[in-house]
């Protein structure tokens, strides 16, 4: 069955302006292209965290693991280890993914999963009404930070690229054309794809004034290049005032977790009889 | 009746578990059933280790408190076992390093330099000069070294054969029988009963007492159709399993109490998302880190409730090797039939206990079959959480053609959306609480508790997990019944009520301090008249509870 | 007898909330006692919010299943709520939005407009016009726009006003005294009695339902001696209080029950290590993220026994915000008196829930004075784990002069170093369950079992946390007992047998569906006779609980 | 009291030749100094996590937390930010920290909280009996992965530069004088301190001969350059064959985790009085 219809008829509950439309509506129709090309949407499986960014995963008539706050990672991880042939989408939070389970991601970058995670960045906690995340700037007022809080943002493209991540990217929610591109390029990539996507929250942090101000498209970017992608990842902090680069910072290609996991593929064997020969060997 | 009863103790690296284990297998060869306890402190190099090897014409899980062979390949052996010594006791030891000892002088280091052999060799000095002194054939100790020493074999029997020929026979062990049987820890019975219910992948975290089920199936795995990973930490593992069984793989998950906290968010996400997962939780001395080698049965009560709300759960508490092959067989089967977690819970004592395994004990042990007149309808329609009669809803997986199979954490409707409806709320809260009548029903059938012992005694031991051994031994000896409980959830009453018919005095043994398991039944009405608890980490010894148990019995 | 009830609705982000908040206020200062609660489900705007504000000459703690006034910002709230309509409901609309409703028009967005008002001001024309429809006088309506309103206040009256003049007086609610009462949630009663019980840090990850608290001891903080941080996640938010407690401060956290699975680590460190913690878990429906913004009462056994091995731990379960106040003070102090973990379990209903505060009843509540006979020895000799008669050792904290204070998660000596004798294991784990026996002798004289409604009654409803409200009202009504158990571990077994001597008929009423409470007692051999459970994640209402409870008394 | 003692009546129970007696004795040796040069030992607290290298817990004659598997950080912090006059160390293992609770290090570095965390990196689980580590080079074989692992490891040093550490070091146990001065520097920095030790494990991962080879000492090297740092620290990624650089790699001055909570402390106010106050304002 080709262009199953993407949206389920739960009712979504996003704020009106929400940035999280966009991001459903750039899986939509990505989706929609590669099942025009040839994917089986009954092969692609989305886990989502909890939070706002989340409810992608009720709002997206697709294989889906509504997961727990900050676990996308490990479980698609798994799901791609039993069944190498599925698509796994990790649609996270940045309360989700950068504070709760951010090991999980710098170990999902590490091994070469090939999984692509993106990060509904609006850096702040959307769905408990709005305390600072890892990348709120510095001296941001939450509910949990009233006075403005005492840390500086994590720069999660930094961490990624330092973790090993074969493909980097930024997003921008107000920027649909290269959102979706990033996102296809992102589903194609074999390995660990990143995007970061600096998400319009319109109720607790909405930024569009200032990405509009500061946001530009990454052009004559070598992508190949470890060094030029760290550089150009450090040249905005999430703080500090900065011209914030969208678009494919950085892409390699190596071997995948899976490849690796499933290079030795075990021979043909009948089970119950290697257990009688393993209770052989203890006799 | 044969009985024999052996220890060996060096430093740790001085490899006194695998010498212990080759003692076992050389009563193996006699004929005998056998049983290993090791102890051994947290550290990798010196500190006290020691086996107590025990054979016996009959089933054992216990160790003796008395040894008749002491094998001492240092002093501290001598010293801190006088205890276990009785008159007759036989002592071997290495000449060199045990000078405190008297009793058989075995010349390891001499040994060891004629054959050029290395340090680790002293085992075989020891284990030959003792097979001398309790009369075993040398064609035995062959059989042995080439079947279980494959690294070297003709070097150790060279060093094992100048100990047999400086050593005098001593006691003989009698040859009872030709047949043996395979030697195996619980691990290693759980993890072969594991691959039995259909294993696809097990996936853990060290943790003492269950790390050694993860190098068996990590060792086991390029022979066999299961993958096996080490993730970052406990919270990746358990998320990792739900990910693997979401997609139809059969995933277990193997950890201690420590890294079963962190497990405790994903058993309640698998429990609210209907996931199965077997987990098996090799507990040991708490709180916290507490004493990380030594044994303890105090997470009965936090395996049975642990994970934010109510969902059912299987708890199956095996007490020796069969049981924890077919029980950990069942908790797989049973986990993926009905769509729920599933808790092997077992202790140090039984983990990392090495048991004679007998396939005769294993018996039929079949779930029925699936729920019937619970069709799958894949296919547009499908919904993940369709409301059936028991409870359980036909599963589908990732990847069949127009079919979206969609799980979650939260509340949520027969498709898998989320819900806030308050009646929806209350009908799924009971679907899940149907399959827990369910599986009851089912678990009444498999025999969930066992009774040995004279059945017909008033008098009963309440014992469960390793003290199974301990406590029918004691019972045989004082000619009184033994209940254990193997399945503690869903909770097997009517079993329980059987097995206590004509009770008049229950005894529970624990390794813990709260009774643990005596509250239980206390919740469920059944009174525990007296309670035997340890909780120092070292498992009962026969003599010991008989001790407790007739004191208490007075 | 005058009793009120008031629903108020509309969608998330009209700041139904502070608007029912408002109204509770207005009946506080016509002397009335309030109570409030608010529901919303898991999104930020939309949906359908609503709460039922109160008020009574008596104090009260549940919500009825009718309304007196009902208060329509849309169309949602008349179509959702017909069920809490009698023909005398006053209904109150905004005309523009709720326009299927009858009643009292309220020309909102006219309002307005003259008033050149936000749309979220919309809330204080429905309030004006309640005013006036309630027989309120204009003046109380200013004084507590004054005081609770403190942005715009001129603006919200400009429109109350408009709004007021234009309704019609349908129902006068009498003034009844002229005293008011504090007006806060069961989160701000814990928060202020944490400040009591001597808090200096509270860590939290935010979680429905103690987000909130978190939020308002952020805002506090720079008006007090303490430090609020907001952490990378729940292990961090545990792990750093204890920091916090070996360093000499009293610490407090605050989570749900998803956030508590990832601190069970921590707590069963904490109790080897006898580091005091207070941990505030606000209960919500479950299993996993299930329902998260409504209630549950289902992690009773998960906090009584979460976290590996067995140690001693304090839980309390207020039922109102007095006792919410009190035992989260207590909850500190005895944490810190016996260097224990304390769980402060509230639920959804409580914690988010609005109550007048009444401080003529917290009554006297200091613990005993410190343990007598134990002097603090520091310098070399001090032994952070020192053996003393009522298990409590004397605690140092770093930078004591020439004192070196070591903590550990391992079983250890008094000293503080590991150790893996046997005989001292047992040794510390006795001293740690004998502070368990001296808590309890304490609790039992701080009254841990409260009885209300007729106390000679032989039918006894058993209520804990916020069911106290509703079970109170309903034992009123039906002329029966109510008996409330605040602490639920070290368990109060006495003062419970004595709470329920006479009672031949005892009802449990639970928010969860295994009767949690329940199988405690029966643990206990005490037998609830009949069990009246809940789990759609509402609370009872007065009503729906006195005909659940009828029906089981037939 | 001058001159502590610094060694406590517990046994040693570290393997022969294990790297963790010169950490010890490094560890020993600079608090000893320290003690000489004015720093009250009394005011020094070590926090370690689970594994060999946490035995020092039991081992120095200091304050201490001998704490759970992964989670010496968020005790540190919560030691700094309730006495911010202690001077707090942690001991914490390369399973310990970089596996189990490596958020926790992440952001202890991103918040530039003052602690110093010295990793005892010998690329093993030591306690547990020889598993790979995320710092084992690809294909090693442990007890996890008889047939040798799956994923590359990650650099630390990497890692922490990309978190925003603000002192970056890495020793040797073989190296027993630039050990000492990094441990020194480390203590004395004001910040996030953090050196990666590589440690000797003797008896599961003895990579004495491969370090002895690769080995060679930071010289000419500006520590105030983040962009020279981030270039040296991948120099060796921890797989590949490579010169292995030791000392300090970079070192920056920043406003503390500490300095930021308390910049505004409350006014000296009576908290029963507040409490007053505050049912007031409810009223
Ligand atoms: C273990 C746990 N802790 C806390 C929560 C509560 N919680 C739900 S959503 C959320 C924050 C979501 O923030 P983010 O991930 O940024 O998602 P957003 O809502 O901004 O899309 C939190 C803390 C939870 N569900 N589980
Ligand atoms: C939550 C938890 N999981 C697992 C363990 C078991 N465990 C103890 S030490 C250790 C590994 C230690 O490795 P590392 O941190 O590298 O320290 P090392 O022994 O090498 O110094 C593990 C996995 C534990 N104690 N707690
Ligand atoms: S709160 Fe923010 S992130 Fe959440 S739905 Fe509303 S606009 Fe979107
Ligand atoms: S196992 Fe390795 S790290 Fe542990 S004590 Fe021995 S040598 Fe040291
Ligand atoms: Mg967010
Ligand atoms: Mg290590």
């Amino acid at each position: 069955m080709i262009g199953r219809n993407l949206i389920t008829p739960a009712k979504n509950t996003w704020c009106p302006g929400c940035g999280n439309f966009s991001l459903q509506f750039a899986l939509k129709s990505v989706l929609g292209e590669l099942e025009q090309s040839g994917t089986s949407l009954d092969d692609v499986v989305l886990v989502t965290g909890i939070g706002c960014h989340a409810k992608m995963a009720d709002y997206l008539n697709l294989n889906s693991i509504y997961s727990i706050h900050g676990r996308t990672i490990p479980a698609a991880i798994g799901i791609k280890l039993a069944n190498p042939r599925l698509k796994v989408i990790c649609c996270a939070g940045d309360g989700d993914c950068y504070a709760e389970g951010l090991d999980h991601l710098i170990f999902a970058a590490k091994r070469n999963a090939d999984i692509t995670v993106i990060i509904h960045n609006n850096r702040v906690y959307g769905l408990t009404t709005g305390q600072y995340t890892p990348t709120s700037p510095l001296g941001f007022r939450g509910r949990s930070t009233p006075g403005g809080t005492t840390e500086l943002p994590i720069n999660p493209l930094e961490l990624m690229l330092a973790s090993g991540a074969t493909f980097v990217a930024r997003g921008y929610t107000r920027k649909m054309e290269q959102l979706r591109s990033l996102v296809k390029q992102g589903l194609l990539h074999r390995g660990f794809s990143f995007i970061d996507v600096l998400q319009i929250c319109a109720t607790y942090n909405n930024m569009t004034d200032y990405y509009h101000e500061h946001v530009y498209d990454l052009k004559d970017h070598d992508i190949s290049g470890f060094e030029t992608a760290f550089r150009k990842a450090r040249e905005w902090d999430y703080n500090s005032d900065a011209r914030i680069a969208l678009g494919l910072f950085y892409q390699q290609v190596m071997p995948t977790y899976e490849d690796r996991v499933f290079a030795h593929p075990p021979d043909n064997i009948d089970s119950q009889k290697r257990i009688e020969e393993i209770l052989q060997e203890k006799m | 009746m044969n009985d024999i009863s052996v220890l060996i103790g060096g430093k740790a690296g001085d490899g006194i578990n695998s010498a212990g284990l080759t003692i076992a297998h050389l009563f193996n060869h006699l004929g005998y059933r056998v049983y290993m306890y090791f102890d051994y402190p947290s550290l990798i190099k010196g500190g006290h280790n020691f086996a107590i090897v025990r054979a016996s014409e009959h089933k054992i899980g216990a160790h003796r408190e008395t040894a008749d062979f002491l094998l001492a390949l240092n002093n501290d052996t001598i010293d801190v076992h006088t205890g276990m010594m009785r008159p007759d006791t036989e002592i071997i030891y290495d000449a060199g390093n045990a000078t405190r000892a008297t009793g058989t002088p075995v010349p390891v280091s001499g040994i060891l330099n004629e054959e050029s052999a290395p340090l680790i060799m002293g085992n075989s000095a020891i284990i030959g000069a003792f097979a001398k002194a309790a009369g075993i054939q040398w064609d035995v100790i062959e059989e042995v070294f080439s079947r279980h020493l494959p690294k070297e074999t003709a070097k150790n029997l060279s060093v094992a054969r100048k100990a047999y020929d400086v050593a005098q026979t001593k006691r003989v062990v009698p040859v009872i029988g030709p047949g043996h049987l395979p030697v195996i820890t619980g691990n290693e019975a759980m993890g072969l009963g594991l691959i039995h219910g259909g294993l696809d992948a097990y996936i853990s975290y060290p943790m003492t007492p269950t790390s050694n089920l993860l190098h068996f199936l990590a060792e086991q795995a390029p022979h066999l159709p299961i993958t096996v990973v080490h993730p970052e930490n406990e919270i990746g593992v358990i998320i990792m399993a739900l990910g693997f069984a979401y997609a139809g793989k059969k995933a277990a998950v193997g950890t201690s109490g420590g890294g079963f906290c962190l497990m405790t968010e994903g058993l309640s996400f698998a429990g609210q998302a209907e996931i199965p997962v077997v987990i098996v939780m090799g507990q040991r001395t708490g709180p916290s880190t507490g004493l990380p080698t030594y044994t303890g049965q105090s997470e009965l009560h936090f395996v049975l409730h642990a994970g934010q709300g109510e969902f059912p759960r299987l708890i199956v508490a095996p007490g020796d090797a069969e049981e924890s092959y077919v029980w950990a067989s069942l908790a797989m089967q049973l986990a993926w039939k009905y769509q729920i977690p599933a808790i092997i819970l077992g202790d140090k004592t039984l983990n990392e206990g090495t048991y004679s395994f007998d396939r005769k004990e294993l018996g039929e042990f079949h779930p029925d079959p699936e729920i019937s007149g619970e069709g799958l309808v894949t296919g547009p329609a499908y919904g993940r959480y369709r409301l059936t009669g028991s409870g359980v809803s036909p599963p589908a997986f990732p990847g069949t053609p127009d079919t979206v199979v969609k799980i979650t954490s939260y509340t949520h409707d027969e498709t898998g959306l989320s819900t806030e409806d308050a009646g929806i709320s209350m009908i799924m809260a009971e679907k899940r609480m149907k399959k827990g009548a369910r599986l009851l029903e089912e678990i009444d059938r498999l025999g969930a508790v066992r009774t040995y012992g004279d059945r017909s005694s008033p008098v009963a031991l309440l014992a469960w997990g390793s003290n199974k051994g301990v406590a029918c031994e004691v019972a045989g000896l004082l000619g009184i019944r033994v209940v254990q409980p193997i399945v503690l959830s869903p909770f097997p009453l009517r079993q329980m009520k059987e097995a206590l018919s004509g009770v008049k005095r229950l005894v529970s043994v624990e390794d813990n301090m709260d009774g643990q398991l005596g509250s239980l039944l206390a919740s469920r009405g059944i009174t525990v008249d007296n309670q035997v608890l340890k909780y120092d980490g070292r498992p009962f010894s026969v003599g010991e509870l008989r001790g407790r148990v007739m004191e208490v019995l007075k």
